[in-house]
């Protein structure tokens, strides 16, 4: 009997994968095909201190395996996470992560002071959102403003403390670097890259933002490249995330240095996608005989 | 209600107008549980997202539903190359429908591809039902015979006078709401029609409800992309269309929020 | 009728669509299936003053709706380009483009100066390659670095000068402002985003570089939002490319802000591509009466 | 020797073994440009990279060409199902193939998926061929009719013993080498195979030319991706497999340069 569990930070995963913040609402939405309970972990929608109305619409554009989305961290503020979502996420579900996000350093130290008392097992700071004009990915292409933040934040809350990163950036391990050394737990990416529709008949940008954030399989490759960068260039554990439709491409990013991996837009298409990459993963591993999952997380053999 | 994932065979395939096409699949649990102004999120084979298609029928005895769509891009396309015998991928049903009172007389309004999601109030409602049906012109003309075979009566108007009253479906529902007779207006279409619904709702003292688009993500609530600005007790704020609605009732939505 | 010409410095293209650095050899490879004068241009396989042997295979790696390359800038030398491709180039071809790199600024200095008295019409200077260790993408990561490449080449020769850029970086539009300022005359972006592949079987990346650049369809998204970016950032024209594959693509990039685009990995999968986009482009112009392309050159109309 | 793209029609879908197909299609212009040991670089709906398989027989007289796969992913996994009156997305053919003597004996050595290609150099040459084929187990074993029937002599071998020799086809290539009858070997197969064919025909003083394999890009020479170390007068440099090949003169390949 294979087995699935990995461990970041403290916090044990039944399995290693966790659906990605920003497109698994608070676990409320899938509970009609299959309860929460099946996911290793939930990355909850991304919350600032106070209720935030988000972008105009439209927010969404599809894209060559891919989309963008331009939400702009809509969301009913982190006491109304704590007091609507979380009861309900702590009874159902595994790991609950909670993706903290704010324009200045002080939301960020108040939503991680208001969730330190609470029931969830992580937090992710998220200083990547692409859709904000305050915030979000200002904070993470610089190493000062991820420190900052990270360093900030870790002196708010003993919860074990995810940073997740942005892939716009020259050199994602000196900001991976950056924040292990304020005191980042563990550190997930990546986060979306920034791109653009426009429509070609009225000249218009598809998204009212003009911008958003590129993800799904599209960025797959992307996505791993950093991940092999950066778990050579820090010790904490990390999250991988970018991309991620099938088993295979757990596997692999497992293979680049994932200590657990997150799915998002890959549920839009298949909302059983999270349950097939667990079975495959399982599958694999009896096939190939591993008994556990530190046996191939960062075993990439470079050429 | 609850929601289903899975392939359903389709057992009928037609084509309504020029780019515009019926499908009836075989989906006995979904029919079962959908309501009239529900929809689907329909899976296309190489495309990320799936296209969320109103139901336009609910044969519950059966165990079919008919969606009616319209080619927009290359996913309904690809969508509309499926033939009898092949399956749709189907995430439904979806979202709210409408709310329609029982025994009451109540008066559907569709504009263009907007039409075919009010076919299911016809088919509950039948002698208690107007229908007002807009189109663009002749060639457009969609769904006319059963609407006319259901309803009490079938009001048809083309932008270019081609068919039936010439211009907007604004006249028509005026001139009706003015009995005082009916009680209810639901309404799908393009967002002008829809502004000058519930104007016209408005000054009739008619409640309206109407059906919403917008460019969607999962289509069950979670990713939030498809708002639409909605206002309660004087507090704006973005709702889902697929979660929310896509059916709101019109004195709600903000439009171009 | 309309008028498919497009004018960058001073250099007319019959048509906007180019054939890309390295995806289209030095233009020989297609004549069996049309002339390389149905192209506005080809931006020949990039050289180096000396010949240079490549990287080992594989070079190449699919991912979804894109592939990987890790070619390493295998070329017979400026000096054979010139003797053995040149003279036939030019009978053919129309705008003919050196794609010029190199591991110290030398490099690009004598390939320039052996290129500035010949019938080459622009010169690309590839600041961008992501596959050698020497040079390519280090030049073009910093406005320092691609600045003076840009500035020593510019000395160099009278030819318009090209800057080929990176999108590996956290804003582009500081490298192409650093380029313009030092004398180039139109930049092109962008070259290929960094990625890996894993074989899940080996553990091995699958690419013998282990890490290779990204093309396609895939990175359309990002290549729009950058020339965009670009666009309002510098006055010199652009050369828009990244996953162009089909003439709505076109249509979309140059509203963005390019005066012409380039393609490549599409000519893989349809070698016709070139010729169906320069097709789809004139009905374009045609149905919306646009009778010359700097109509929508640039004409995006953000929210 | 000019190549053609376009999509040309399937006309005989065969399953060969667990995973190998055979598929013949209706390509006159092809057929009549095509040698033995070319290849075509096929395209598959929602891949970016088109398939390099390569030419299994050329019927000039009839067309066709005929190509034997096998599936080692998604994307000869969805060309695998496309079926009779279907159409194949062919680039080809590409490259150079064998440069066979008039009138002298030769042999062509395949090994397991290696073996397609020889068959045109089978038909062509008949009596004065001398096939020798390597399989992993009697299950892999495809064609063996067709080389009994054309050839003047067939000898299987399988790794583990199930059919024929037991080993590899160097025990029988160096034997019939030893004759002194032949004048070139022909061979396709995996590395290790092409290896010690190489090492063989080199003690037996026999030329031999190779068919090799990389990972493809555009296939006509242009993107420069498919290289394998070649050596030329004592100068070694990265050959282009689908341009420069795939079949190389033996003495000129270096092994995982």
């Amino acid at each position: 009997m294979v087995d699935l569990s990995v461990r970041i930070a403290g916090v044990e995963f039944p399995n290693p994968v966790i659906a990605a913040s920003g497109t698994y609402g608070n676990g409320e939405c899938y509970t009609d095909l299959y309860p929460l309970s099946k996911l290793g972990g939930i990355s909850c929608k991304g919350m600032t201190i106070e209720p935030k109305l988000g972008n105009p619409p439209p927010r969404i554009a599809e894209t060559y395996s891919g989309i963008l989305n331009s939400v702009g961290l809509q969301n009913i503020g982190v006491h109304g996470f704590i007091e609507y979502y979380l009861p309900t996420l702590k009874e159902e579900g595994n790991v609950i992560i909670a993706n903290v996000a704010g324009a200045v350093i002080d939301d960020y130290i108040a939503a991680a002071e208001a969730l330190d008392e609470t029931d969830v097992d992580m937090i992710e700071l998220n200083i990547s959102c692409p859709n904000v004009k305050q915030g979000g990915a200002s904070w993470g292409v610089s190493c000062e403003g991820a420190g900052s933040v990270t360093s900030a934040v870790r002196r708010a809350t003993k919860k074990p403390l995810i940073v997740k990163l942005t892939p716009n950036v020259t050199d994602i391990t000196e900001i991976a670097k950056a924040v292990e050394a304020e005191g980042a737990d563990c550190i997930s990416l990546i986060n979306t890259l920034l791109g653009m529709r426009i429509d070609i008949n009225s000249h218009r940008p598809i998204l009212k933002n003009n911008t958003g954030g590129l993800s799904g399989p599209a960025v797959f490759p992307v996505a791993v490249r950093m991940v092999y960068q950066c778990y050579k260039a820090v010790n904490i554990p990390i999250i991988g995330m970018g991309g991620i439709s099938v088993w295979e491409d757990a596997i692999e990013m497992m293979l680049a240095g994932a200590t657990a991996i997150q799915m998002g837009t890959a549920i839009f298409n298949d909302p059983y996608s999270p349950l097939k990459v667990i079975e495959g993963i399982e599958e694999y591993m009896d096939r190939n005989n591993i008994k556990s999952l530190t046996e191939i997380i960062g075993q990439v053999k470079p050429w | 209600m609850s929601y289903f994932c899975g392939k359903y065979p389709i057992i009928e395939r037609k084509t309504l107008a020029k780019g515009i096409y019926s499908m009836i699949v075989d989906a006995p649990e979904l029919a079962e549980e959908a309501q009239a102004g529900q929809f689907a999120n329909i899976g296309v084979q190489g495309f990320t997202l799936r296209r969320p298609i109103s139901i336009c029928e609910i044969d519950k005895e059966n165990g079919t539903l008919r969606f009616v769509f319209e080619v927009r891009g290359k996913g309904t396309a690809a969508l509309s190359r499926l033939v009898e015998g092949e399956s749709l991928d189907i995430l439904g049903p979806l979202g709210n429908g409408f709310r329609i009172p029982e025994g009451k007389k109540i008066i559907v309004v569709g504009g263009g591809i907007g039409t075919p999601p009010m076919l299911e109030i016809a088919r509950q409602t039948t002698s208690l039902c107007t229908a007002i049906l807009g189109f663009r012109d002749y060639s457009r003309i969609i769904l006319k015979d059963e609407y006319e075979e259901l309803c009490a009566k079938t009001v048809l108007c083309t932008d270019d006078g081609s068919v039936g009253i010439h211009g907007m479906v604004t006249a028509p529902l005026a001139e009706n709401l003015k009995t005082g007779d009916y009680s209810l207006v639901c309404a799908c279409g393009p967002e002008p029609m829809l502004k000058a619904v519930i104007k016209t709702c408005e000054e009739n003292n008619v409640p309206c409800q109407v059906s919403l688009e917008q460019r969607m993500g999962c289509g069950v609530g979670a990713c939030v992309v498809c708002s639409c600005m909605t206002v309660r007790n004087g507090k704006e704020f973005y709702s889902r269309v697929c979660k929310d609605g896509p059916v709101f009732n019109a004195e709600e939505v903000r439009f171009g929020g």
